[in-house]
């Protein structure tokens, strides 16, 4: 057994050898490319490419090599095992990507051992990010939207009572935590909370509507993730007619994901998020940013919050590489040369909080409404400017570890 | 003496069709009995009640003088109660040693071991073999079932229930589907057979039955016509007007 | 009206709406496997690849829904041929394992074949005015599109139901449904059957698929996530039983519909709770041949 | 052939003894059996940095075996084998995680001990029936566990798991290493023991009677076996080594989540065994191989569309080798031994 820990050692002075010479720095990009949830995947990817193409030449001399795995399904597994060979075996400077929550939560440990940094661009469990000191998230926690959503709802859009639907999966748990967090704190009433099965299918989600239907809150706060459920959520309410019925539709962005809402129909019209992203938010960096995006992928493929966030992680990623002139082999130098990092990106201003090496950022109100065009697009209502993880922040559960 | 074999009043019937009426059937040790009847006339569905295939809808099943009539068919074997099929029931994927060796182990019970290996008892492999022999298989021993010729699966299929070492032995057409040129084999087999099992034979060719056995049961429809010893059958009146009849009518159909 | 009564009546709509996707993209599946013994897992590629076929004509050519559904059906149905020549037929003999093993393989290419084409994005199809919004039946209100989705399942039955039970071609499937044996020896062409009964399944899976998409949405994932669904629906059902098909439709979408409704925090346990009450008691399933 | 039966007595003697040596030296060990650990061995040794990769091949391999012993020696088709698995999975998680208990050894005892537990209670029930009746009772079984176990998010960590699991170092002395050395070897000789425990069993009667059942149930019967009670043994021990399985993807993964009872495992492990050859001992170690180096390979290739590779492997293996890899090397053998003067 001695000569494994041999080979063990070996290996890594190697990984850190070449690590440190290498003019290319090599990034890990871990996404759920197939499955069920491979769009979340696409989304991300897409923006990762195109932040790539767009400044590659920033870091000059420097270069990235993006080795691409599929993080396969929710299941941390898969994720676990090609992120580990990434490692390991490619040797690379830091891992990014991770949609999934589970793929971070079994990662923290060997990112932890191995000293590299994992820049999450999406798995959105508030406490992921106290599992590792090497964990820098650059998306959301879902208390990042729901939380203040709270507030919002109860004092802006007038929802006295609400009920909430969620898919039965933890995102979906914090989600309706949080949001029924700052609710209650505003003196709000939550009637009724209603998992909706497993992400893995989507449901009929006509009879839990019904439910909340013959309940007659007056608003219903849902979450599920933002794939296939997304449209199934839009076309239900919109059949059951609860907004004639007087049932305002409220959630997290993940509601109307920007590459979906244009297949949502009127029924869609008049809801109202909370979120720090939409296509056509009104910032130049984000016009930027939609433009280029179109002009990649064509004028139907349009970016989303996932996208946003995947841009801003490849941001972060490059002006890093640019701060430590390439050499990321130190994984802590990485990870503090990140804290305290902020820039002016589609979602407008963001911040690496250095204390928790969570993500900073402003969270707006936004309606769906119908455009002259005759597009579907979101009009913001309202901003909360600098928005930390609050489940942090109040030290909940697993959050104050 | 109690019969080796004891059928009381055994009633069955599907939905409105009765397949079994009233049957009384006794089998002494030693016997040779044929069970004759047209086709549709209940032999095999008489078997399968007896073996436990079929539970009775009333009546009971004695073997040595115990009841049986609610003990599993598995529990009626291990008792020495053995039956051939009128259809192969074989292990096809597996050589004919193993068929035997394997109904060695269920009958001696060593089938309970998980842990020795299967070939360490040479004394089993040596007494399938024995019988392999006696039925002339023992170049085919290592053949896979499916491989062989219908008419030696045929003689596995008596060397199975032979294996068992039966006290009663049911035999369901045995020479069916085998070529004349080979039938003449296992009804030899048949005959030689060890004279204190008792023995019922369903069998359609009335010289075999005739040459094989001592009594003859006539099944129609369910319920048994009339028993006898051969002669007595086939001076038989209604015998001829039902089975013989019956039978040319049979033989047309080829 | 009261509140249980409305509720009950929204259960058994839902459900009723449920229970008719569920049968039309089930029966094909049940009845091939009632026929031959075929286990074919990617039936719900079949009913994938409707889907897409509706999301092509509709958005791409313009189609109404309706023609749309239609076509596809057909289309689907009549590709599906090609498979089942090519190479179902090959495996009518082969046992479960290697059709399983088969079948699951064409469900994985479906899914990459679906995603090249169309990107793994779900999609969506516009619905014409007359399916939005609600009507009302005097008592109370149902969403149209579920009252469409239910009449396409009472006219589907309709048909299938004539078909099975009163054309010659029916009789000889539930003939050979019942022994096929006994029908081959008195010259019915099973093999000829099979071939159509598969074309009609997959393209009634098809349909379902397009009707489907206004459900559930649609993603090349659809072939497999379903597909355990359908499995259960044709086991309770009891194979290649059309009644047993619909019962078993119809008490799974119910009980779902109930289950997810009264009990949502159990919703997921409700219809693998039916499946194996039912299956313990029916092995073989409401109309199925006990073995 | 057959009229060669009728030869003269020192021929059938030689015929007799030739049959006899068969089944005595069937179940030794040939030196072909040691080809995989030697291979197994070298990969350690090859690919230093694919050591997790192997650690799961080398799991999915014993819970490939496990499922061999019950689907392709007594002929059950179960599609809720996850079950079993997650089980094992779940007791070392949950006894880390709530108990303490955190010596990886005993660990798998007790992963073994309640997985086999549970098996023989379901099995007692299931057994009973058969064909897609079966398939479809324990595939709802596995995921009402699933959904069970879900309700109690609070207690089973759901769909996000029990992250931060840490276990005792092996026998106190091995650490658990990044690279998955340890794991590796670890995960190695409980394959090697376990494996050998089925060989045993596959060669004893008690195995022999569990092919009996799969070639002919009915005559199984008639031969005085007590079917139901051999498959219930058989599934409890399977069950049990599944939980083995599990228990090791728990303790070398240091995580688990809810989704270890997908229905998706459940068919996975099947296709790879069905893929390699059932009811052959060796066809688990080919198909697990086959299937996840290719998938592995596959989806390095293209992270997107890997799925259409594995989609027609299965599917020109099934055209091709219809009783798997180790089928067709089979019929090859037997179809040179034909040629054999």
């Amino acid at each position: 057994m001695k000569l494994l820990r041999w080979l063990g050692l070996a290996a890594l002075a190697a990984a850190v050898g070449t690590a440190a010479q290498a003019q290319t720095v090599k990034i890990g990009v871990v996404l759920p490319f197939s499955g069920a949830n491979a769009d979340l995947g696409h989304q991300i990817d897409k923006a990762f490419d195109l932040y790539v193409k767009l400044h590659e030449k920033d870091i000059a001399p420097y270069k990235v090599d993006l080795i691409k795995r599929d993080e396969g399904p929710p299941t941390g597994a898969v994720a676990k095992t090609v992120t580990t060979e990434l490692i390991t075996n490619d040797k690379v400077s830091l891992v990014t990507g991770f949609v999934f929550s589970p793929s971070a939560i079994a990662l923290a440990p060997v990112v932890t051992q191995a000293k590299t940094p994992m820049i999450i661009a999406n798995a959105g469990t508030a406490w992921i990010t106290n599992l590792s000191p090497y964990i820098v998230r650059l998306s959301f926690s879902m208390w990042h939207p729901a939380y203040p959503m709270g507030a919002y709802a109860h004092d802006k859009i007038g929802c006295k009572t609400v009920a909430m639907a969620y898919t039965d999966f933890p995102p979906g748990k914090d989600s309706t935590e949080a949001f029924k967090t700052g609710f209650e704190k505003a003196g709000g009433k939550i009637v009724d909370s209603i998992p909706m099965g497993s992400p893995v299918q989507v449901p009929d989600f006509t009879p839990f509507f019904q439910k909340i239907k013959d309940e007659h809150p007056d608003c219903m706060y849902v979450f599920i993730p933002s794939g296939a459920h997304a449209v199934g959520v839009m076309k239900a309410y919109g059949e059951l007619g609860m907004r004639k019925a007087g049932i305002k539709l409220i959630g997290p962005m993940d509601l109307v994901p920007d590459n979906k809402l244009q297949d949502m129909g009127d029924a869609a019209i008049g809801t109202i998020v909370m979120g720090h992203y939409a296509r056509d938010l009104d910032n130049p960096q984000n016009k930027a940013f939609v433009a280029e995006w179109h002009k990649a992928y064509g004028a139907d493929s349009y970016p989303d919050f996932m996208s946003a966030a995947g841009w801003d992680t490849m941001h972060a990623i490059f002006d890093t590489i640019k701060k430590l002139k390439g050499n990321l082999s130190d994984g802590m130098k990485v990870v503090d040369a990140m804290k305290g990092w902020s820039t002016n990106g589609p979602r407008g201003h963001v911040m690496i909080d250095p204390a928790t090496r969570d993500i900073v950022e402003d969270e707006h109100a936004m309606e769906i409404y119908r455009e002259k065009n005759g597009k579907l697009g979101e009009k913001v209502l309202g901003t909360t400017k600098a928005v930390k993880d609050e489940c942090k922040v109040l030290k909940l559960g697993r959050c104050g570890t | 003496m109690t019969a080796a074999l004891q059928v009381e009043s055994l009633n069955r019937s599907f939905g409105a069709l009765r397949v079994a009426r009233d049957i009384d059937l006794a089998l002494e040790r030693g016997a040779r009995r044929a069970l004759i009847g047209p086709n549709g006339a209940g032999k095999t569905t008489l078997i399968n009640l007896i073996t436990g295939v079929l539970a009775p809808s009333s009546g009971r099943v004695l073997l040595d003088g115990a009841d049986i009539t609610t003990t599993s068919q598995a529990e009626r074997a291990r008792r020495g109660l053995a039956r051939t099929f009128q259809i192969n029931q074989l292990f096809r994927g597996l050589t004919v040693l193993e068929n035997l060796c394997m109904t060695i182990g269920e009958r001696d019970g060593n089938c309970n071991n998980l842990w020795r290996p299967a070939g360490a008892k040479r004394a089993v492999i040596d007494e399938a073999l024995g019988h392999l022999d006696a039925l002339r298989l023992t170049d085919d021993a290592l053949k896979l079932v499916r491989e062989l010729p219908y008419g030696r699966q045929r003689l596995v299929e008596i060397a199975i229930a032979l294996t068992q070492k039966p006290r009663v032995l049911l035999l369901d057409e045995p020479a069916a589907g085998v070529p004349s040129s080979e039938s003449h084999l296992i009804l030899d087999v048949v005959a030689r057979l060890d004279p204190d099992i008792a023995i019922l034979i369903i069998e359609h060719d009335m010289d075999v039955v005739m040459r094989f056995a001592k009594e003859i049961t006539v099944l129609v429809q369910g319920a048994v016509l009339t028993q006898g010893t051969p002669a007595e059958i086939m001076a038989d009146e209604q015998v001829r007007a039902v089975y013989l009849g019956q039978e040319g009518h049979k033989v047309r159909h080829g | 009206m009261p509140q249980f009564a409305n509720i009950a009546v929204s259960i058994l709509f839902d459900g009723l709406a449920y229970a008719m996707f569920l049968f039309i993209v089930s029966v094909g599946l049940s009845v091939t496997m009632g026929l031959m013994g075929f286990v074919n897992l990617a039936h719900g590629a079949f009913a994938m690849a409707g889907g897409y076929v509706v999301v092509s004509l509709t958005r791409n050519l313009g189609l109404g829904l309706i023609p749309s559904l239609i076509i596809s059906a057909i289309v689907v149905g009549a590709v599906s041929v090609f498979f089942e020549r090519g190479l179902y037929r090959r495996l009518y003999k082969a046992t479960d394992l290697e059709q399983v093993m088969m079948t699951i393989g064409l469900a994985f290419m479906a899914i990459a074949t679906a995603t090249y084409f169309y990107g793994p994005i779900p999609k969506s199809v516009p619905l014409p005015q007359w399916l939005q919004g609600d009507v009302n039946l005097g008592f109370r209100t149902f969403p149209s599109y579920r009252a469409f989705l239910i009449a396409v399942g009472a006219v589907l039955i309709a048909v299938l139901w004539y078909g099975f039970e009163r054309t010659n071609i029916g009789a000889k499937i539930r003939a050979a449904v019942d022994n096929r044996r006994m029908a081959e020896s008195v010259g019915i062409n099973v093999d000829l059957l099979f071939t159509l009964t598969f074309a009609v399944g997959s393209g009634l899976a098809a349909l379902g698929g397009g009707l489907a998409i206004q459900l559930l949405g649609l993603s090349p994932s659809f072939a497999v996530i379903y597909l355990v669904l359908f499995l259960i629906v044709v086991a309770v059902g009891g194979l290649g039983s059309l009644k047993g098909t619909l019962l078993a439709a119809l008490v799974l979408g119910i009980f779902d519909t109930a289950g997810k409704y009264l009990f949502a925090d159990a919703g997921g346990f409700f219809i693998y709770a039916v499946t194996v009450a039912v299956l313990l008691v029916k092995p073989a399933g409401f109309y199925g041949r006990e073995q | 052939m057959a009229a060669n039966s009728d030869a003269i007595g020192p021929h059938r003697a030689a015929a007799r003894e030739r049959a006899a040596q068969y089944l005595l030296r069937r179940h030794r060990f040939t030196w072909a059996e040691a080809l995989p650990w030697v291979i197994a061995l070298a990969c350690f040794f090859l690919f230093p940095g694919r050591m997790v990769f192997g650690n799961q091949l080398l799991i999915w391999l014993m819970f490939a075996v496990s499922l061999d012993l019950i689907l392709g020696y007594a002929g059950i088709v179960t599609l809720g084998h996850a079950a079993f698995f997650g089980i094992g999975a779940y007791a070392v998680g949950l006894g880390a995680a709530k108990l303490g208990w955190t010596e990886p050894i005993s660990g798998l005892f007790a992963a073994a001990l309640l997985a086999a537990l549970v098996g023989f209670i379901s099995g007692w029930f299931l057994l009973r029936y058969r064909g897609l009746t079966l398939l479809m009772l324990t595939l709802a079984t596995a995921i009402m566990l699933q959904e069970a176990l879900n309700l109690r998010s609070d207690f089973s960590g759901g769909y996000d798991g029990l992250p931060g699991l840490t276990f005792k170092p092996l026998l106190g002395l091995f650490d658990y290493d990044l690279y998955g050395h340890v794991n590796y070897i670890y995960v190695l000789i409980v394959l090697a023991i376990v494996f050998n425990l089925v060989r045993r069993i596959v060669y004893s009667p008690f195995g022999q009677a569990l092919t009996g059942i799969r070639e002919n149930v009915r005559r199984m019967h008639a031969i005085g076996s007590p079917v139901h009670r051999r498959l219930v043994t058989v599934y409890t021990i399977a069950a049990g080594i599944a939980g083995v399985a599990g228990a090791l993807f728990t303790q070398t993964n240091a995580y688990v989540t809810l989704s270890v009872f997908d229905f998706d495992n459940s068919a996975k492990v099947m296709i790879m065994l069905i893929l390699g050859g059932t009811g052959r001992l060796y066809g688990a170690f080919i198909g697990t191989v086959v299937y996840m180096v290719l998938e592995d390979y596959f989806s390095k290739l293209s992270p997107t569309f890997w799925q259409f590779g594995i989609g027609l492997l299965l599917v020109v293996a099934v055209l091709f080798a219809p009783r798997g890899v180790l089928g067709l090397i089979e019929d090859a053998g037997r179809f040179l031994s034909r040629r054999k003067p």
